[in-house]
């Protein structure tokens, strides 16, 4: 009935993209193909090195950035532990990997669509923007602020317009923010559709907004994740009562099963 | 090669193998039917079960800890009524095993919650966690003290009918044979053990706990020496089947459960490293013991030299 | 950058730095001389001693697990005598604070241990074992009886002279409170905490224990979260002085003990990852402390947002 | 006063030597030099890649088998866990290196020495037959149960006599012993020096052997270890009332410290 799967494969290379005060953060993972019928953008897979043998139980989940006939490539930012290692993936390195997972973000060809990025959330958009059918319907406005060469920003659909924001302090934040506010009112006005990926705070700000104009709007979770099957509830969002999903009981959505993709006023976005 | 597993007693119950997935860590089972044949394993025991549905512990729940990890998940569940309608259906429960794990604050609520789920033809057996670090009303305290582990198992042995009952015991204890031994008493036919240790974590930066509920439990490969210690001694005290759990990784580690005693053993964790952890844990197992020549399990079972 | 500690009460502890390391594996300290300045540590706790010499436990005394270890050692030492004599001249005293670690069979013995102790200039605090799950003659009960525990505390207390006492806790208890407010009650000036957490591994091919003591105690990093809350809980429940142990292996790592109320820590298994790891530490928890804008430490412990 | 140091070092090259079924089990490690003023054969380092993160927390015993201007080499069977890890070193890999650790062999120039070497057992010997002042005075037998390419048996001094035996079943053991046996008798006769190094049971027939004949004997022991320094006690070995090393006390010595090279008169081997 489901396609996922889990597989060993194998990597490509790493590639480091830009670097900060001389240090790579930010990498492209290019790993052999795994064999999937299907997928589509703001889906995720599960990635685990079996060099980290039982130290680290956790896979990490990242968003697909591309899927082509030779390769899958992720995007990472290098974070905590987990990512620090992943960046020393060396060519012929195994990974195990499963997926595709979770629920993506809605496709509607011909709606004006604006696409929302914040930082390595750009990631899922890249391929959203790449799959669309009509892309010239999809507009983006990406704030980051790690130089711009340290995000896959060049490689976005030339088909589609976008705008890129550095953000070197509040100011440049308030300013990004009143931006994004007057394009979502915009769109909301155009029945259009919102869709945003990025740092909780940066998405509470645009589901505030949403609510504010009457957007219809889909915000990507990043939760910590376990399984990323929805068996250890441990990625739980809270839900309000306009979740329609079929199986959520008792006020909590798995993110990896139910998400990582929701209908913004369908949840509640956790504190920190 | 004998992979078999017979309880002995009147319990009935019997497994394909002596592997099954652990409580909380293998959701309703559905959640992993993508990534292999769950009739290919020894039986599954779903995620914690209460009368009413709970919402669980406030985020985070969960954090990652070296060689392991904590949870405070807190029993998030939509009530068994809902799993009887909805997932029981799903599963394949005349080839596997399916054993209900159940929650509860107190006795007489352990009873009700047993006798709706002893009216159930797919439950092969009823594992009653008295030993949940966390839930705060109570949870922890059934497990931790003899007196009230042998109210619970009676209670909950009076509603089950002819299903077998499981006690599932807490490693946080001065002396876990103490528990075991009261349990057995009260009429326990299996006892399983063992659940996560109490632990905590916690963020410098944010100078917050790593999970909202402060303090969680600890599992995987880091408690493993923990668990082998306890299934060990509490082998040694009853004379009821065992089954062991705690951090198993490899079929070496399942193995080890069952040469200090144990008939059987639960994955928990490891289903986290990949979701067809436990399915390719019985192919394994299955080298393994032809590796060894063991062509018995019953005949290594507990022959531990000492 | 204030790394000074002064642990409050009457005790005139002061280290340097927070970081001492544990009993048992550093030695008498001068085994680590060559790879580092012993006089830039916080402190030293030397190797578990008794009245007479004693040959510890069997071999093998010593298995690695995930993330940790196991060990039954067994306080093998040539006596206390001969520590005087022959190791403690070697150690730089003045400048750095060595801390003899005791373990005896009955308070008596732990008195007289004490006494000789007492009267050493060069030694600047006991810490009490009485929580050693190796030994099989009552080892493991004092520290998991808080009466015996109060006992020990008090006949220990009343050799000491002038010298703080430490009494070292078992995380292997049902409630840890109870045994650290015991001890607090009868008198002991600092508590430490934890000693190793009780476990067991096998060798399924010789079918014997990894170690010939069959039960052993489990240390490193895998018991970080117990050891974490344990500190946690003792912080809260004592006013004196805390010192935090288990499974350190970081700068991080000690920055979480002192966020939830130690005083200092002590590291153990880490020492094993590299012989000058826990000099490495005290420069790694400077540059932390200055990555994250902590200047003073006392400001910092116990800041932990519940 | 000591002169052992604590390195991290670049992994220069992992060779495989011979096969077994396949499999390669054996490899020489060869790494960049440490700066070491001075060592002996016999020594050993503690050694342990950095990518073990905390998994496996114990660095692992390794004889020292060469060391050169330019590189330190190690030469091991993979037997475990750990072994199986260190196969997957590749050029590059950081290690944490500690030594020259422990008691080396006895050298006596003049003296007629009989080294005999169970299967990886012959990797300090190696290092003993090219330090030798005077190495025509050496003779090596060397017993073995996988293909002899499995080990440096090629890379011993040719200045020495050496002599392998491969070790099919019970017979060829038999045979093995019996032709030790013979050998140590004469050296014992000629007041020879006797040093062997290999797995207990074939040390536990040597020492027998030259307490039966009189044959001043040293053997090295490979005893678990977890610190290597003298400190943990874990790699104890029970001592007899000829033992007079300074330090050991309680009938017991550390085989990091004390060892790993012990004389066959002053210690018990242990029953496993
Ligand atoms: C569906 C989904 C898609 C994602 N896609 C991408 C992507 O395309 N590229 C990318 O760089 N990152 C992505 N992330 C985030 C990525 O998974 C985390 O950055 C990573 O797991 C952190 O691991 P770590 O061990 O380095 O950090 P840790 O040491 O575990 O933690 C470092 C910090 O990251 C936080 N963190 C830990 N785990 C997660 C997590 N799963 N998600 C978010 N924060 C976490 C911690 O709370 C902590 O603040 C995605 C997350 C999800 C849930
Ligand atoms: C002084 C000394 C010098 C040595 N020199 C060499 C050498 O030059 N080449 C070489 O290949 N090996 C050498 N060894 C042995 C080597 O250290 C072990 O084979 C290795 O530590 C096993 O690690 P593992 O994780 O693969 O095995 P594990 O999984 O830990 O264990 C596998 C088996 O090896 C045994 N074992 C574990 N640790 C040790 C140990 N430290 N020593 C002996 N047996 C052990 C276990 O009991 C078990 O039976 C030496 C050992 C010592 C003490
Ligand atoms: C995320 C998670 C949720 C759990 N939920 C339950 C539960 O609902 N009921 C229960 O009895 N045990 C629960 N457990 C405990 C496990 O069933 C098991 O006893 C423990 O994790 C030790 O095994 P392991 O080390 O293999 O994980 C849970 C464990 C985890 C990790
Ligand atoms: C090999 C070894 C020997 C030990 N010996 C003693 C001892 O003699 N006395 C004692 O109080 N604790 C002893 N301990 C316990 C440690 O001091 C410490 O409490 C414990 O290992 C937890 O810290 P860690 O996880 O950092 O190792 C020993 C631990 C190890 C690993
Ligand atoms: S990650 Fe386990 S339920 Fe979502
Ligand atoms: S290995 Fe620690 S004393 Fe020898």
């Amino acid at each position: 009935m489901h396609q996922e799967q889990c597989t060993t494969l194998t990597v490509l290379d790493n590639v480091p993209f830009g670097t900060v005060s001389g240090e790579s953060l930010f990498f492209a993972l290019r790993i052999e193909r795994p064999e999937w019928a299907d997928w589509q953008p703001g889906q995720f897979v599960m990635l685990r090195p079996e060099g980290w043998a039982l130290d680290m139980m956790w896979a990490r989940p990242f968003s697909i950035c591309r899927v082509s006939k030779r390769d899958l490539v992720i995007f990472f930012q290098v974070v905590g532990r987990g990512t620090k290692r992943l960046a020393e993936l060396k060519t012929g390195d195994k990974v195990v990997v499963w997926g595709p997972l979770g629920t993506p973000f809605a496709v509607e060809d011909k709606t004006p669509t604006l696409l929302l990025a914040g930082g390595i959330g750009i990631a899922p958009l890249v391929a959203y923007a790449q799959k669309h059918p009509q892309p010239w319907n999809l507009h983006m406005e990406f704030g980051h602020r790690m130089p711009l060469n340290c995000y896959p920003f060049e490689s976005i659909n030339e088909r589609i317009t976008a705008a890129s924001h550095l953000e070197r302090g509040p100011d440049d934040l308030a300013h990004f923010l009143d931006l994004i506010e007057t394009s979502i009112k915009e769109y909301a006005e155009s029945d259009g559709l919102v869709l945003a990926c990025g740092p909780t705070p940066f998405l509470r700000a645009v589901q505030a907004f949403a609510a504010k104009h009457g957007a219809r709007c889909q915000l990507s979770l990043e939760n910590r994740m376990a399984c990323g099957v929805g068996a250890c509830l441990g990625c739980v969002t809270k839900t309000t009562d306009k979740m329609t999903a079929k199986g959520v009981a008792a006020g909590r959505a798995q993110a990896c099963e139910h998400g990582p993709v929701f209908w913004a006023d369908q949840i509640v976005l956790d504190e920190d | 090669m004998n992979m078999n597993v017979t309880l002995p007693g009147s319990t009935g119950l019997q497994f394909k193998n002596p592997i099954l997935t652990a409580s909380g860590t293998f959701g309703y089972g559905v959640e992993f039917a993508p990534y292999g044949d769950l009739t290919s394993l020894g039986g599954i025991v779903v995620k914690g079960l209460s009368l009413e549905p709970r919402a669980g512990n406030p985020m985070p729940r969960i954090a990652e800890t070296p060689c392991g990890m904590l949870n405070a998940v807190g029993l998030q569940n939509s009530g068994v009524e809902t799993f009887i309608t909805e997932k029981l259906p799903k599963l394949p429960t005349d080839e596997l095993p399916v054993i209900a794990n159940i929650y509860a604050c107190d006795p007489a609520e352990f009873g009700e919650l047993t006798a709706v789920l002893a009216a159930e033809k797919g439950i092969a057996a009823i594992e009653v966690n008295i030993s949940c670090p966390n839930v705060r009303e109570g949870g922890i305290l059934f497990g931790q003290d003899a007196t009230l582990a042998a109210r619970v198992t009676e209670a909950v042995k009076k509603a089950a009918g002819d299903k077998p009952i499981i006690i599932k015991l807490s490693p946080n204890v001065t002396d876990i044979t103490t528990i075991a031994k009261a349990v057995e008493g009260a009429g326990a036919d299996v006892i399983s053990c063992i659940n996560t240790l109490s632990g905590m974590g916690v963020d410098i930066r944010t100078r917050k706990p790593l999970i909202a509920n402060v303090i969680g439990g600890l599992s995987g490969p880091a408690i493993k020496p923990v668990a082998l210690r306890c299934t060990h001694q509490v082998c040694k005290a009853v004379s009821i089947p065992v089954i062991g759990m705690g951090g198993i990784a490899s079929a070496e580690d399942v193995l080890e459960f069952i040469l200090v005693g144990a008939h059987a053993v639960q994955v928990g964790t490891s289903n986290f490293l990949r979701p067809d952890f436990s399915f390719r844990l019985v192919k394994e197992l299955e080298q393994l013991m032809e590796k060894m020549n063991i062509t018995d399990l019953e005949e290594f079972r507990g022959s531990l030299k000492l």
